[in-house]
Order: structure tokens, then sequence, then C-alpha cells
């Protein structure tokens, strides 16, 4: 079954994937706010 | 069907698209994770880790001690909190209490300040606005952070940790100059 | 031997004691829901700046009260009667010790009366963390003890139930994907209730005077131990509620069992010491306990998450293609029953859990992310993304399958119903998206006044921020009209439903 | 029905309810709250304290 070339799922897949970027852009933002503030250790 | 007994042998190779999923899903999560260890040597935002235990009658007299030394005046005719104005290679004391950040304090652009935190009585959170930087602040305990601002300004130390009924007035206040 | 029926929509063989705990426990479940959503709009019309409307005390007591209501009653008796439905229920088997099963219902019911009641009458103004030393009235702490030895005997229960089952021949080596999904819950409970337990006991002691202090550093990190264990329950059982109507309404089949099983086991591994995510901004805790335990160790358990995200529609895709809609990549979507609330709401859960709970809870949990989200209102924002957006929801769908299942009513007012799940998650969203929004600008969460009035020093957020605390109390209102309408169906439903006949 | 003695190690893990209890209770409490209890019992008192 597996690895059979074809996808069982790929209008989740693709769903996943705009989730996956969603995720990876708004870390990104939040790693550029945190660089806005006082330095701090 | 995932409401019956799964037949026989269930450990079966995965799909080609959970596989890829299960991929790209776990590099993200290994990036997401290395990071914290990594920012800890090249981020210049990281959370403070230095603290010891410390009575509040102990820190009490460590404030009061820095607020005779480098008091410059008080913050206004409204209220008399005093304004202090510490020497950046001295150990800066901040007390938390119901519901006051005591004392204010004058800061140095670009200067690093180390800022011990404690409270008084119960649990209070130190935040800074409008940078919003947050730190607990424990009864007890003293949390040391290495503060540098980096922008001149007005700021002010919000209580967001619950602290009873006055816990809405508990602001304080920094200005860096 | 006890009495037992055959499903006509599923073909299980439905224990009457089992049916009737699950019926009980739902039932209450839902009354207490109304409870906290009451309490959630008080206290949302007093954050809401142009109303402004609890006093201050009574505004934090509300705000307990529904952060242990809406957090913890309604969920944890729902959860109580998915303990009986994965283990008895879903096993084809008997509730292996019916007297325990009352024990637990009369002993959380008890514990959450003796709450409430210490709560509204102003004896516990501690809000739902009651960090020490701020202290409550030792009735308020026992209440807490009561309810949670009853959740903690009942996720026992499951186990006993399961090890009967397994002993009769009811299953021979692999359980369910729902009831292993179930287990991992009651697992995480247990470990979850005996932190509580750990915490309480003593706290309670030290309202009587026994113990004379608390460190309130180790309170904080066994508490949490307590409070956001709690949450992961939730999320296992949430789990098994997708996978559950993958399989009541389209046959389902998981993709691959190994994988969804090995994304539970991540769970039963690593979820529970996520507790971190509270004590990233603490002093004492070293980094390396903070970066090991906030990542779920290397983020293992979030990977399980994204593996259930993706295996619960990717079954229901798969099984909606065979069924022939199998044009481009979405028809199948666009044809699923959107009319049916048991799987309208299921599904908008799956979303919102993953792209407002889930996101956050990894950012806003990353060890440097807390400095600039610890205690703001996007935390408050980030929960009601998982509990309210996830889990509710989810228990919601679960709720509407039960009462043609179990209950075997109609529902009233099916227009309502379509409409709910809707009407629901758009608040919710709203609601959440916004409270994340002020609190990047820095707005404290359990705060009675952001513009700090009679404060020494006074402060304005960004001007911004009062469109975003308005915005939020337009959602919290539409949500609470989704609210409204889902004890209206379903209560109307379990108690004057049409009996569906055989 | 299907023996057991032939089925991979994972699935019998994986049907191993009592192993599974057990760690999942186990492993959280050692990597959270023991690890977490003696790091603040070890706490020093602020030194610059006399």
């Amino acid at each position: 079954m597996s690895d059979d070339g074809k996808f069982e799922a790929p209008g989740v897949f693709t769903l996943a994937i705009i989730f996956l970027v969603t995720f990876i852009i708004i870390w990104l933002a939040h790693a550029k706010w945190l660089g806005d503030i006082w330095e701090l250790y | 069907m995932a409401i019956y007994e799964p037949e026989g042998n269930w450990w079966q190779p995965i799909h080609k698209d959970e596989k890829i999923w299960f991929i790209l899903a776990l590099i993200w999560m290994l990036v997401s994770f290395f990071y914290m260890p990594i920012q800890h040597f090249i981020g210049k935002q990281n959370p403070p880790t230095e603290s010891y235990r410390v009575s509040a009658e102990d820190f009490d007299g460590l404030v009061e001690g820095m607020v005779k030394k480098y008091q410059i005046g008080t913050t206004g005719v409204d209220n008399d909190v005093p304004l202090v104005q510490p020497n950046p290679d001295e150990p800066v004391f901040l007390r938390a209490s119901m519901w006051e950040w005591y004392p204010a304090l004058r800061l140095e652009k670009d200067k690093t300040y180390k800022i011990h935190l404690s409270s008084m009585d119960l649990l209070h959170g130190f935040s800074i606005q409008p940078i919003n930087l947050n730190l607990m602040v424990i009864p007890g305990y003293d949390y040391i952070a290495n503060i540098k601002p980096t922008r001149t300004g007005d700021y002010r130390i919000l209580c967001n940790e619950f602290c009873g009924v006055g816990h809405h007035t508990m602001v304080g206040k920094i200005e860096v100059i | 031997m006890s009495e037992m029926r055959t499903c006509e929509s599923t073909g299980l063989k439905i224990d009457k004691t089992a049916e009737n705990m699950v019926m009980l426990n739902v039932t209450t479940a839902i009354i207490f829901l109304a409870v906290g959503g009451a309490a959630a709009l008080l206290v949302l019309l007093t954050r809401w700046p142009a109303i402004h409307l609890l006093p201050v005390e009574w505004y934090y007591r509300w705000l307990t009260a529904h952060g242990l209501v809406a957090l913890i009653v309604w969920i944890l008796f729902f959860e109580m009667a998915l303990v009986y439905f994965g283990s008895a229920i879903l096993l084809n088997t008997r509730i292996a010790v019916p007297i325990l099963s009352k024990v637990v219902y009369g002993l959380m019911l008890v514990g959450v009366t003796l709450v409430a009641g210490m709560v509204l009458t102003g004896n516990a103004d501690v809000l739902f963390t009651s960090y020490v030393p701020l202290q409550a009235h030792p009735l308020y702490y026992l209440g807490i003890i009561l309810t949670a030895v009853g959740a903690l005997l009942g996720f026992i229960h499951f186990f006993i139930n399961i090890a009967v089952a397994k002993k009769e021949g009811k299953y021979k080596k692999t359980l369910p994907l729902v009831s292993f999904g179930l287990m991992a819950g009651c697992i995480i409970g247990i470990m979850t209730l005996a932190h509580g337990a750990a915490i309480y006991i003593p706290t309670f002691l030290w309202s009587l005077g026994i113990l004379e202090s608390i460190d309130p550093e180790a309170y904080r990190l066994v508490w949490w131990g307590l409070g956001h264990s709690s949450q992961q329950i939730n999320v296992c059982m949430m789990v098994a509620m997708w996978y559950m109507t993958a399989a009541f309404l389209f046959d389902a089949k998981p993709l691959s069992e190994k994988l969804c099983r090995t994304a539970f086991v991540l769970y039963i591994l690593f979820i529970n010491v996520a507790s971190e995510h509270h004590l990233l901004v603490d002093p004492v805790l070293s980094t390396w306990h903070k970066i090991v335990n906030t990542s779920y160790v290397m983020h293992l358990a979030v990977l399980a998450s994204m593996i259930h995200a993706f295996a619960v529609p990717a079954a229901m895709e798969v099984a909606l293609r065979k069924k022939g809609y199998t044009n481009g990549l979405f028809e199948w979507l666009k044809k699923a029953p959107w009319g049916n609330p048991g799987f309208s709401a299921i599904f908008i859960s799956i979303i919102l859990f993953g792209f407002l709970g889930g996101i956050t809870g990894v950012i806003f949990g990353t060890e440097q992310f807390s400095i600039i989200r610890h205690n703001t209102w996007a935390i408050t924002g980030h929960f009601h993304g998982t509990v309210v957006a996830g889990t509710t929801i989810a228990f919601m769908g679960a709720s509407y399958q039960f009462i043609k299942i179990f209950f075997r009513r109609e529902l009233i007012m099916p227009g309502i119903a379509k409409l709910q799940p809707f009407v629901y998650g758009l608040g919710i969203m709203m609601l959440s998206i916004c409270m994340m929004a002020a609190g990047s600008f820095g707005v404290p969460r359990r705060h009675w006044d952001y513009n700090f009035s009679d404060a020494p020093f006074g402060y304005q957020f960004d001007p911004t921020v009062d469109v975003f605390m308005s915005l939020t109390g337009v959602g919290g209102v539409i949500a609470t009209v989704g609210g409204a309408m889902f004890i209206v169906v379903t209560l109307g439903s379990i108690f004057a439903g049409k009996k569906i006949e055989k | 029905m299907s023996d057991e003695q032939d089925m991979p190690m994972g699935k019998k893990l994986y049907d191993n309810v009592w192993l599974l209890l057990a760690i999942g209770i186990v492993l959280p409490t050692l990597i959270f709250t023991v690890w977490g209890l003696i790091e603040i019992v070890n706490l020093p008192y602020l030194p610059m304290v006399k």
C-alpha cells in the first residue's frame, strides 16, 4: 500500500501544508517581536 | 474502524502522504526546539537564570539601602515614590508589594543593570510596558534580571499576576535617559 | 448479569448501567457548561471597556468561578462519561464496579458544590490557580480535593473495566483506537490528579493552620503539574472524539493504526511535562529544566498532535472519496455532511484547535517567547483556542451524537442545532484572536481595569488595544449565543426530544 | 486468532496497557516534578546578605 506513488488524502495534505506555513510565519513574527525589546539575560 | 478492535497485525508501514507529513512536521519541531538553546548563545533576549532565596526583611533592607544612597528626588507632586538613579555597576533592588513597585528607577540607555526582583507578600508579575517584557516575582525568592534598556523614554511597570483587589492599581515607573 | 441492548446505529452491545452513567454525566456536564457560560458572560462584559459591568471584587469572584466551572467541571463530568463509553460500551462489556461509578459522581458533585459555594460567598477570592500565600477558606480546598479524588477514582475505574473486559475476552489484544486514546487520557488523568492531591492536601492543612507555610515556587511547580496536565487529558479525549466521529459518521478507518497509536503513546510519555509553560519566566528553575520540559521533550507531543490533526480528516477524506466525491482536492469536503452538527462541530474543532490553540501553544511555550507573552491576555486567547475552540466544541459534537446513540432521541430545533457549531465557532475564533492581539500589546490577563484608574502612575495602551478589547466582547457575545443554542437544543432534546423507536 | 508470538515488538508494546500506565506516570513525574523540586530545594541564600 505505502509508497505506491499516489496520495491517499491529497486534500488534507494541502490543508496540512497551509497549516505548516501559517505556523512558521507566526513563529517568525514572534522571533522578530522578541528582538525588539530591551536586552535581557 | 476506530471503534472496533483492529484485526490481526496492524503494525504496517505508513502511507506516503502521512510519511511525508510526519517528516516535515518532525523537522519543523526540531527547528523550534533547537532554537531555544541556540538563542541562549546568539540571542540578546533570554529569561534570566540567576536566582537566590531571600527573606522579605533582608530584601527590604537592601532596597532601603539603595534608595538612601541613590535617591535623586520623588516622582512628582501627586505621589511621593522615591525616584532613584542607581549606579550601573551596583545591584539594583526593586520591591513588589500590595500594591506598589518601589522605588521608581531612572536608568541610563545602553547600560546593563543587575535588577533584583522580589516580593514582600504575594506573587506579582513584573511587566514593563510598552515593550511588553514580563517576569514573575515570587515572595522568598530573589530573581536577578540583567536588563539593558535600548531606548530612552518613560516606561511603566504593571503587575500582571493577580494580587488582590488593588491589583489593577499596582503600576510602577522606569525612566530611561 | 447485567442487562444489554444492541445499538441499532453502531451494532455495539450496550450495558444499561454504563449507558445510564454516560447519560447522567453528560447531562450534568451540560448543565455546568450553562453555569460556566453565564459566568463567562459576566467576566467578558466587565473586560469590555464600554460596559465594565462588575465591581472589582465580583469580577475576580466570577472569574474564579468561570475558570473552575468551564475549564474543570463541565469538562471533567463529560470525561467521566467518556471513561464509561471507552472502557465499557466500546468493548461491548459492563461497568465492572457500578457502585464505584456512583461514588465518583457523588464525590465530584459534593466537591464542586462546596467549591462553588465558597467562591460565590467570597470565601475564596484566589482565582482558579489559588497561588499561595493567597489563602482561601479550608472548605474550598476540601471541595477541590473531593472533586479530584472522585475524578481519580473514575480514571482508575477505566483500568478496572478494561482489565475485566480483557479477562472476559471482550477484546483480544488491542484496544479499539478510540478506547486507546481515552486510555491515554486516563493515564494522564491519574498522573495529573496525583499532583493535585500532592499540592492540595498540604495547602488544605496550611489553611487549617496545621502547616505554617507552603513554598510559593514549589506550589507553582506542583500545582501546574495539575493545572496544565489536566488540559492534556482534554486534548487526548478530544482527539479520541475526533476518531470516534470519523468512525461513527463515515465508517472511516485511520490510514495507519500504527501511526495514530504512536501519536497517543507520545502523548502518554511527554505531553504532561508542558506544565513548564507557566514557569518559563520564573526564578529558580534552570534553563535546561525549562527547555526540556517546555518543549515536551523536543516537541514530540506536538508532533503527535500534528499526526492526529492529519490522520483524522485524512481518514474522513479517504472514506468520502470511496463514496465517489473524487473531483479535485476538496469535493469531499464540500459534500461533507455540514448540516449534521455532530460532524460540523468536530471539523471546526480540528481546524480551530490546530490554527488557534496549537500554533500559539507551541510559540508561547517557547522559552524566550514567553518573555513577551507571559501573563498577558494572549495566554487567555491561547487556551480559549485549545480548551474552548478545541475540546468544548469537540464535546459539543460528541453530545449531539450521544443524544442519538444513548438518549435515543431526535434533536429538537434541528435548524438551530445545524447552525450552532458555526455560531459558537465563529464567536470563539473572534474572541481568541482578539484576546491574543490585545495581549501582544501587553494587556494583562486577570485584570479588572486596563486603564489603571487610581494608580500612582497613569498608563494608556496603544489605542488599537481598545478596538481589540471591544471586538473580544463582540466575539464573546456571539459565542455566548452559540453556547445558549447548544444548551437549549441538547437539554431540550435530552428531556423532551422525540424518542427514536427501533 | 493471530498468534502473538510472531507479532512485532512495537505492537506488543502498544498493547501493553500496564506498561504504558507505569511509564506515563513515572516519566513526567521524574522529568518535571522531581527535577524541579530538586532545583528548588538546592537553591542557595542570597550571598550579599551577611
